[in-house]
């Protein structure tokens, strides 16, 4: 069950151009059921009103550590930036469906791919397809090469491909040229990252399925209040929806409109 | 005597404490049921249901202000004949709350035939409703800004519901008091207010604004002073008891509204703030009595305009 | 052409960047002029100013509330003989930057009055006409909510006037386009917007009201999406320039106030949080237009609502 | 001239019931010209809007420390409570008046009055008396033995009397009825406390000229927003007036209607 509590800031590190690695510590990590799942934090330090949705990146349940992976952009995430080991940050959580690691049977091969700050979640996913025998592919899609992280973290789990948009590092290009370049072959695909690299992706997905995580500015992060709906697809009644908070935030791509 | 301590009785509503949420903030009920005891609460309100089921505006439908928030949701609802059909009978199964179910419409006979639908259903207590959203095209604002257009209504759909009536106004007026009188006297029983206000933020790297809507309703804290000067008016213009609400947080926001005039609360945006914010406000209140030398809730209602000594 | 980036051209008013203190917040500018050179700013913009020489309200006058602070101080000035007998003389020969004095009142004789004596004084630049004082018994607010009434009021004004007028206009509301709209066809050569929101805060241990005057005048932050939603709806149904304000701290917030559709700006609250705050923005904003790919601030006016290509 | 400036703790702790002494250190604190002269601080920490007055207890130009005693009471001084040493603070003065420490010449008494948070400004006013010859004492009310500070510090000045409402420490009573209890004599009297107790002090002082610090609810500090006035006395035109953050926070008594 999701809990509200003041969880304390064990490590907090920059590990790319305004990418910051941020783990708490605290009973919530032990409710993290899957992969995918976000916490909806409060950075009280930019006296902002509203929490900030993060998406969790790696758990570990029995040292009760979740760490998050985000870029410093806004006064939110610039304070989540500047918390210091120690401090107390107000954590809600876990929230979400998560993505299904059930899917595949060991052996089978999953494709991941995550674009820039898409990535986070698509490493924990990675790690329990891996523990499950599920054969992890990974490609990682940045702007340029200082913008690249865990690129490492990934590897040591399947083999990865790095895309830049400059060509900075690895191929240049985009995850869709990577993926058709290198004519990889999976049972499933997983993705986590821009409208336009998911769109693509369910473009060329072809038959195998494709589960994927959706982003919207958020209120409760709950359920309770409309602010982050999408469409269902092939919907006669022109009012079904979605909660991306609630129902989602992964979606099997066919599933909704986006 | 410590039980009724928080007690407030109004019109169709036996409230145990004087907190509640606000309309459009609690969904229906469910998702905040998963985190607490919902029977806590003073009663349960329900977010607007319209005649029709509605999916409302294109995202992005909310985003952050100084101390506020806007959201133009757009009255997302299923139809207020699957509310009365699918939602409303497991919801009273579960609570013993008292339930307020929050009517919006485009047209007169909309809201008159939600008020009936729900009142006829047996499962509200009281209704509350809606001429003041500012976030759909046709209908609501238009319905609470004009005293005489707000008081037919309240009287078409009083004549209609079997359960008292409570008119949400819009703060998006010159004269508030001419508005509640108005509807005063068409018959309403109680006055919640208030609504959001009209706000908009420009994304000023894109150059357009933030929400799909372009317009939204302010909420939250920002909006506390405009909230507690109205009901101060109101308050002392009318005799309809009011639910007062716009940026409450903590037993002291709450305290100030019933200063203010009001008789209960509700509380929106501090729900997405801190989950647990409801049951947080409720357990703190007795002690903030304490403070004050107050034995009861209802001794601070109107107190900061009425003369010293009487209560 | 780089000293022209920021400049603005107005009603009688050439201003080398849009950024002018709001009314109010910047009393007859000696205070702020020990602290910077006053010239650096787009306009120096004075207190009201009536025709008598008022003390104002009790005090407390001022209070603060979540990102926004009320103030009732209630137009306390030397009265417009005094200030155009000692003030002007001294403001004008110590500073270079254009003038804009605002007029105030409780009747239409007196609105006329200071007017004609501010214009003939040759020391002002512009009037600013302020019907929209929340904080005054008479006069004040209700000139500003009744279009008819600010519309001969803005005729009477621009009758015994040679500098060009612009009517500061009141959020407190239903239809401010209305009101823009009547001033406009009575004469006004701009719009200021907005003045505060009535607001009010009770103190919980007191259980009165904050502020002497019980009511006060809501500015700062929390206002400012107020602010712009009043100013995209204002700015594309009438032709004139108008000065935004409302909540400004940063060069940003001036950019979503041009990119809304107001010409220029004016920065009030933000000037006692910090209180070089306008020379501070001013510093900023060539930096945010390169960011923004935007060669002048003018090329930014009412952006937000203007189809894109067009300037 | 006063300044913006983010300054420095140095040091904070508690000195008596919910009362702290901050130190800061920076440019600004060479700028003080006179004891009673007080700082506009923005408690950033807090996420309030407006700056907070509060007195300068006292300075030190050469070592560019300043001094301030406050009582922790609302957010934003709960705030500054708070700060921990090597915190920067949004300073802005120093700002107001100060009191005159030359209308006295050496060998002349001056009965120094305090009452709880008003005494801190008095502090470094002793401090420049006694530097010029001038014989201080000292009566110090408070509410009760727990709420004392700064006993040794004015004792070390000059004779001190302390005064409790409830004779938990030093005189049961007010600092009037101190001054009278012990017909204390002066030759000019200097206080800052609650306006009761103000008031009570003027009509007790006879022909002695009474300098005194007002306190108002202040939006810029500086003159310019026409928050904090107050009446003159005896004014017949009915609009005259001082402005407590400029022409002030010291007023000669008879000056202003209090
Ligand atoms: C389910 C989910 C998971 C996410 N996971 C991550 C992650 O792992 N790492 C990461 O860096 N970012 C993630 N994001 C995006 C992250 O929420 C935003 O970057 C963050 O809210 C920006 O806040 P700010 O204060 O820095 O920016 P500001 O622009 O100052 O924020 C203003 C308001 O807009 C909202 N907002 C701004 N951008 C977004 C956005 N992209 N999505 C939702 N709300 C937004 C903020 O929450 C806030 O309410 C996730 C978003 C969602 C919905
Ligand atoms: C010239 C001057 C000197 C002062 N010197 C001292 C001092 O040396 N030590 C000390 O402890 N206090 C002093 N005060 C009072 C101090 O300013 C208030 O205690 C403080 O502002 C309270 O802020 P808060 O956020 O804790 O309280 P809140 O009640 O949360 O403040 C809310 C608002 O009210 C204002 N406010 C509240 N109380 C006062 C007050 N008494 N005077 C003015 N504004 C107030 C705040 O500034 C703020 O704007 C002085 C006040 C003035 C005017
Ligand atoms: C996301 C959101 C949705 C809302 N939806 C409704 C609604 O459907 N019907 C309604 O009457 N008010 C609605 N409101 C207004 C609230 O009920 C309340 O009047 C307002 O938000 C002020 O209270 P607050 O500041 O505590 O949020 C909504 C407010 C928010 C923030
Ligand atoms: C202390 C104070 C005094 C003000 N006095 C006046 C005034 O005399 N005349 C006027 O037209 N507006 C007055 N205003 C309103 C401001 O000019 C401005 O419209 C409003 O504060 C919104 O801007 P802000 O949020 O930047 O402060 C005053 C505002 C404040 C805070
Ligand atoms: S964020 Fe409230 S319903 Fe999803
Ligand atoms: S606080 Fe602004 S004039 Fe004194």
């Amino acid at each position: 069950m999701m809990r509200v509590e003041r969880m304390t800031v064990v490590a907090n590190r920059s590990i790319a151009r305004n990418i910051f690695e941020l783990t708490v510590t605290g009973e919530l990590a032990r409710r993290v059921q899957a992969p995918g799942q976000f916490v909806h934090i409060r950075p009280e330090a930019a006296g902002t009103l509203l929490r900030r949705p993060i998406s969790i990146c790696r758990v570990d349940g029995d040292q009760k550590r979740l760490t998050v992976v985000f870029r410093a952009e806004g006064s939110g995430t610039k304070a989540l930036a500047a918390c210091r080991v120690g401090d107390a940050l107000d954590v809600f959580g876990p929230l979400g469906n998560g993505f299904p690691t059930d899917r595949l049977a060991s052996g089978a091969h999953a494709l991941i791919v995550g674009g820039g700050i898409g990535v986070p979640p698509l490493y924990e996913l990675s790690k329990r397809l891996a523990a499950r025998g599920v054969a992890v592919m990974h490609v990682l899609g940045f702007r340029s090469a200082c913008d690249v992280f865990y690129e490492d973290a990934f590897s040591a789990l399947g083999p990865t491909w790095i895309a830049t948009e400059d060509g900075s590092r690895g191929f240049k290009g985009r995850v869709t040229d990577v993926i058709a370049g290198e004519g990889l072959r999976y049972d499933a695909m997983f993705a986590c990252g821009p409208r336009p690299m998911l769109q693509a992706l369910a473009a060329m997905r072809g038959d195998k399925p494709l589960f994927l995580s959706l982003e919207e500015r958020m209120g409760c992060a709950l359920g309770a209040c409309f602010a982050c709906v999408v469409r269902v697809k092939d919907d006669e009644t022109g009012t079904a929806y979605r909660k991306i908070c609630a129902d989602g935030p992964i979606f099997e791509a066919g599933e909704v409109v986006f | 005597m410590d039980a009724e301590r928080l007690a407030v009785n109004l019109p169709g509503l036996s409230l145990k404490n004087p907190i509640m949420p606000a309309s459009g903030c609690f969904a229906f009920g469910k998702e905040f049921g998963a985190l607490y005891d919902l029977d806590q609460l003073g009663a349960i309100v329900l977010k607007s249901v319209t005649r029709e089921s509605r999916f409302g505006n294109p995202t992005p439908r909310v985003t952050e202000t100084a101390s506020g928030m806007l959201n133009a949701i757009g009255l997302q609802n299923p139809g207020v004949d699957r509310l009365v059909a699918e939602v409303l009978p497991e919801l009273a199964r579960r609570h013993r709350a008292p339930i307020i179910a929050n009517v919006a419409g485009s047209t007169f006979e909309d809201y008159v035939y939600v008020a009936e639908r729900l009142s006829a259903s047996g499962f509200v207590s009281a209704l509350e409703l809606n001429i003041s959203c500012p976030n759909v095209k046709a209908g609501g604002l238009q319905f609470g800004t004009d005293p005489e257009i707000a008081a037919r209504l309240t009287e078409k759909v009083k004549a209609v519901s079997a359960v008292p009536v409570y008119v949400k106004l819009s703060p998006n007026v010159t004269d508030i008091v001419a508005v509640a009188k108005a509807v005063e006297e068409a018959g309403a029983d109680g006055l919640s207010m208030i609504n959001t206000l009209v706000g908009m933020r420009i994304d000023v790297k894109t150059m357009r604004p933030v929400l799909a809507n372009a317009t939204g309703g302010l909420s939250g804290p920002a909006i506390k002073p405009i909230a507690i000067r109205m009901i101060y008016e109101v308050s002392q213009k009318v005799k309809l008891p009011i639910i007062g609400m716009g940026g409450i947080r903590t037993a002291d926001d709450v305290i100030e509204f019933l200063l203010a005039g009001a008789s209960a609360v509700a509380v929106g945006t501090a729900n997405f703030v801190d989950p647990f914010a409801m049951p947080a406000i409720i357990k703190a209140l007795p002690e903030k009595l304490d403070a004050l030398n107050v034995r009861r809730v209802t001794e601070l209602i109107g107190r900061s305009w009425k003369p010293c000594g009487t209560a």
